[in-house]
């Protein structure tokens, strides 16, 4: 079934409306090109102002909307021949984190990404994208094996969280992330990251630490979900709303802090309504930034990656 | 003892520790009332159960630098409030008054039984020792040093993890300091990190995990998940000493649960492992 | 078909695959009778249930290897019976009559699709497809020249383990293997291991599990203890799976299991993922 | 209750008479010097006499017998200060192998060993001395730690094999013993291994790829328990004492092999009638080891023991 936000639900109905005068004129032979084309001009112009004032929560939304392409979509639709390689040679192969050979264009590369489920079979063996810590570490593994054979690392980025389980605590979900962002800084080939979806927390940033960090026009970023943010402000998840606003979990704020270096536009509607030239933008947009990290030496490559995360973050220098 | 605990129960019922000024404290383990004095002689640890209560930054750097020898550094890095975020600006004025401090982490150098070394410790009574901007920045400021001076590091780690009400900003901490450790790590600089009531989320999933040497004092909170998610998410019902030291240790991500009074001397033994021959 | 296994069924009860030499073959899967020749052309993979059947190191050499190009390296290296075992050099006799081969193992070069590789293939057929220091020796050898020529090695395993005829010396040949590999490793030399039905124990344990791709045939036994320790050591009840390409892959130890009949275009894109771009 | 082995019987007999007369002397104030100096006198003839003539399954139950000094033995009482470490930083922490920092006189070192119990208790916790794959994972652990502050490596081997078990067979027993032997060979600081029970194949070697190998006298070293030899050869795990001598799993069989490079005399009657004694000869040989070792350059190093197991095993070359 697909989902409709409420946001989307005016244009759920010219979508319907649109696609009942094409019906017609398949079936009927009836030409109803002219009123097409007036609804379609309706929609576009519906689309562009909905999409003109879409709060942080609506972004929330559309990054989470069950219809948006995930990982294993955007590796069929931007690679060539991609090979998926599985486990983290320790424990087990996590469905949640998937990973393996690919071509870009002329070029092989590592390609790794968080993977939800498109439907409630696949979202549990893909744990809806939460991550394990063998998830983790196959993404490790996998980056190591780029390392060795220097070829560029791809990640995309897009979970809830890190798995709080029990089993992911005893294994050391922890260690895991932990071990990759120290590995990750050092590691001897460029990585790019694309945020395509969540954004989420440490279970993020666990396979985005990157020399260009990119990240989907309605896609979000951020320290803790809005409803757990909005839970312990205000005890209440029901101002997740508010809690995502104060958040600034945006692209766009992601954009301005630094964290993120590029916002790719989306198709307008979102990336649901047409993944294909979705992926085709975030094709573009990791053949505009590999080559001149290819380009960098090691040093070079490993010293600005450094650079980019030691320079985060705001503070103060307090006088008195 | 007995009779002062009764005489005082009514009063003392339900006071936090850090709340009692008098000659009796009430432990956290046990609930049994305690004179103040034996327990502070006792390094705060219960003498009736063993439970560790937690120190202050300033407690914590007495209990292990040599006296005399701490010589604070960067303590001019506080916070700023980048996001404008709900009664942050609040929160942080009642950080410093309910710590003393400026910051969450109090960094510097010392020695410890005659080992020079960079100390950092966090204090939770500063927001709940969370990792914000200003946080990540004296920890990697105090690697860089260690790094730049070749001295051992030792940070205590008393975090609830992220600083929530700096987003993002927050978030990039964790891959900031996991960066400058990783310069040590290339450096073979030696990093002990010790675990302390409680170290969890963005703390212990960065820095706090990747030391040479894991620490961590008997009974502490650690874990990655708040207790409220974890128990959510649980299918696997969780152990009773879910998310402690032990459970750590048991689960191979601590190399070492040592009681309180041991803790300077069997990190001084760690150290010349690093430092001596 | 059922005619057929009606008439002959009496004949071929209980005969092995192998010394079958007529028109007719048994799965080893599903017992169901085959005709040979579709059972040759479909690489000896059963058409009914997908039982992937013991190749010879000649035939798998034939399925990966472009076809006259396969040269052969180290065929002079064989066993010698270093510790005087009981009925050792019977063994060995029998190994060469069974095989036709003068070892467990055949090396050499060859293109796979194009791409020039080092292959080396075990054979089950001689004794096993059991490591001892002539086994030992031409991984080593092969896995040199890979380095030397830096080109990428295949390795594909087919044995019960280390070969207890030659003793300590043949559980060296764990450590020898996997020094070489250590080199290929340190030198970024592609090496993929194919696991095919069995890989065990010392094998299993050694060169097998350290390749940079570790590959394995459908329904292959791969894993650590012989069937019979491994039962009697169980607290855990094994899973219908137990030591299967299948349980390996997901316990995270396999990166692909990939049936024959693509194994060739697979280890094709793997290759070119090293060599090319 | 202290194991007495068959053949050290009429030694256990003399040692209760002595006893006997040490006691008499000791609580009747009854001269028995001379009796006793005669007894003793039989006692080390006979355990001369019979450790002459030894059997390779003798070796076998004396390696086994569970009053053998074990790991944690040798360790009080050859370092100072040990710190044992836990875990693997992964799953868990395995008992069967222990390992942590000491100093060997005047010299910081890693120490790694295999660990029996001692008791059924302990027996169990560490399962009699069966490493599961968090133990390798653990010694490797800390060989790297070893590598990283230039401080060379121990170890002591002692287990009849890794563990069989279905948990370890899941968590990739095989996978963690070879990339032991892997990283082993290219570590950066000089290993010595000394063999003080039973090297009980795979499950040995997994700790014991080191730049000397060092056996005790009694130890055995083998690529398959005697038993299970027998069972195979013969189907008859009762012929293990025949199998024993076709293993030639002796420390000299081991020497001669070239698997390994002292062999270490252990006290009359075996390393369990004098621990001390026994520990003595062990730190003796490691202070002997060690120094040349840590003279040599990295590479060195690494390209001796490299040739040391390159050059392992017995072939010949068919002529033809
Ligand atoms: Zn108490
Ligand atoms: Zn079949």
């Amino acid at each position: 079934m697909r989902t409709i936000l409420d946001f989307e639900k005016p244009i759920a109905e010219l979508d319907a409306n649109i696609e009942a005068l094409k019906r017609i004129t398949a079936e009927q032979g009836i030409d109803k090109s002219d009123e097409i084309a007036a609804l379609e001009r309706d929609r576009e112009r519906l689309l562009r102002e909905i999409f003109r004032n879409l709060t942080p929560w609506d972004r929330t939304l559309l990054a989470r909307h069950p219809q948006r392409p995930y990982t294993l979509d955007y590796i069929r639709a931007i690679f060539d021949d991609f090979i998926e390689l599985h486990g983290d040679r320790q424990f087990g192969d996590d469905g949640a984190i998937v990973g393996g050979m690919a071509w870009l264009n002329e070029k092989p590369v590592v390609v790794i990404g968080q993977q939800k489920g498109r439907d409630l079979k696949e979202r549990q063996r893909r744990n809806f994208g939460m991550a394990k810590p063998e998830g983790y570490r196959k993404a490790l593994r996998l980056m190591h094996l780029a390392e060795k054979f220097g070829r560029p690392v791809i990640t995309f980025v897009d979970t809830p969280a890190a798995d709080p389980g029990v089993e992911s605590e005893s294994r050391g979900i922890s260690e895991a992330i932990a071990r990759n962002l120290r590995e990750m800084i050092m590691l001897r080939v460029p990585i790019v990251s694309v945020v395509i979806g969540e954004g989420g927390s440490g279970g993020a940033l666990g396979i985005a630490v990157a020399d260009r960090v990119l990240m989907q026009e309605h896609a979000i970023y951020s320290v803790i979900p809005p409803e757990g943010c909005a839970a312990i402000l205000w005890r209440d998840p029901k101002r997740a709303p508010e809690a995502a606003e104060a958040l600034k979990l945006t692209a766009h704020d992601a954009l301005r802090f630094g964290v993120v270096d590029e916002v790719l536009e989306e198709p307008l509607g979102g990336a649901h309504r047409d993944p294909l030239a979705a992926a085709q933008t975030v094709k573009e947009a990791l053949l505009r930034h590999l080559p001149p990290l290819q380009k960098l030496s090691v040093s070079k490559l490993r010293e600005s990656r450094y650079e980019r995360y030691r320079n985060l973050g705001m503070w103060q220098i307090a006088t008195e | 003892m007995q009779r002062g605990w009764f005489a005082r129960r009514s009063r003392i019922e339900g006071l936090a520790l850090d709340e009692m000024n008098d000659a009796w404290v009430k432990c956290n383990g046990c609930q049994q009332i305690l004179f103040a004095r034996d327990f502070e002689r006792n390094l705060k640890v219960c003498p009736r159960c063993g439970h560790h209560h937690r120190l202050s930054a300033r407690e914590r750097i007495e209990l292990l630098a040599d006296p005399d020898t701490f010589v604070e550094r960067d303590a001019e890095v506080v916070s700023a409030d980048p996001l404008g975020f709900p009664e942050y600006a609040d929160k942080l004025s009642k950080g410093r008054a309910n710590s003393g401090l400026p910051e969450a982490m109090v960094s510097g150098t010392c020695t410890l039984s005659g080992i020079p070394i960079v100390l950092a410790v966090a204090d939770f009574a500063f927001m709940g020792g969370s990792m914000g901007s200003a946080v990540g920045e004296k920890v990697a400021r105090a690697m860089e040093y260690a790094l730049e001076q070749r001295l051992p590091i030792v940070i205590c780690s008393c975090s609830g993890g992220a600083r929530m009400q700096e987003g993002l900003l927050s978030l990039m901490q964790m891959a900031k300091t996991c960066a400058v450790a990783a310069k040590l790590h290339e450096a073979g600089v030696p990093y002990i990190s010790v675990l302390t009531d409680p170290t969890m989320a963005g703390v212990l999933a960065s820095y706090a995990s990747v030391g040479d040497v894991v620490v961590a004092e008997p009974g502490a909170l650690i874990g990655f998940a708040g207790q409220r998610v974890a128990q959510q998410a649980q299918v696997v019902k969780p152990p009773p000493n879910f998310q402690t030291a032990e459970f750590q240790l048991e689960h191979g991500m601590v190399d070492i649960v040592v009681p309180r009074k041991e803790l300077k001397h069997t990190l001084h033994r760690i150290l010349r492992f690093f430092t001596g021959g």
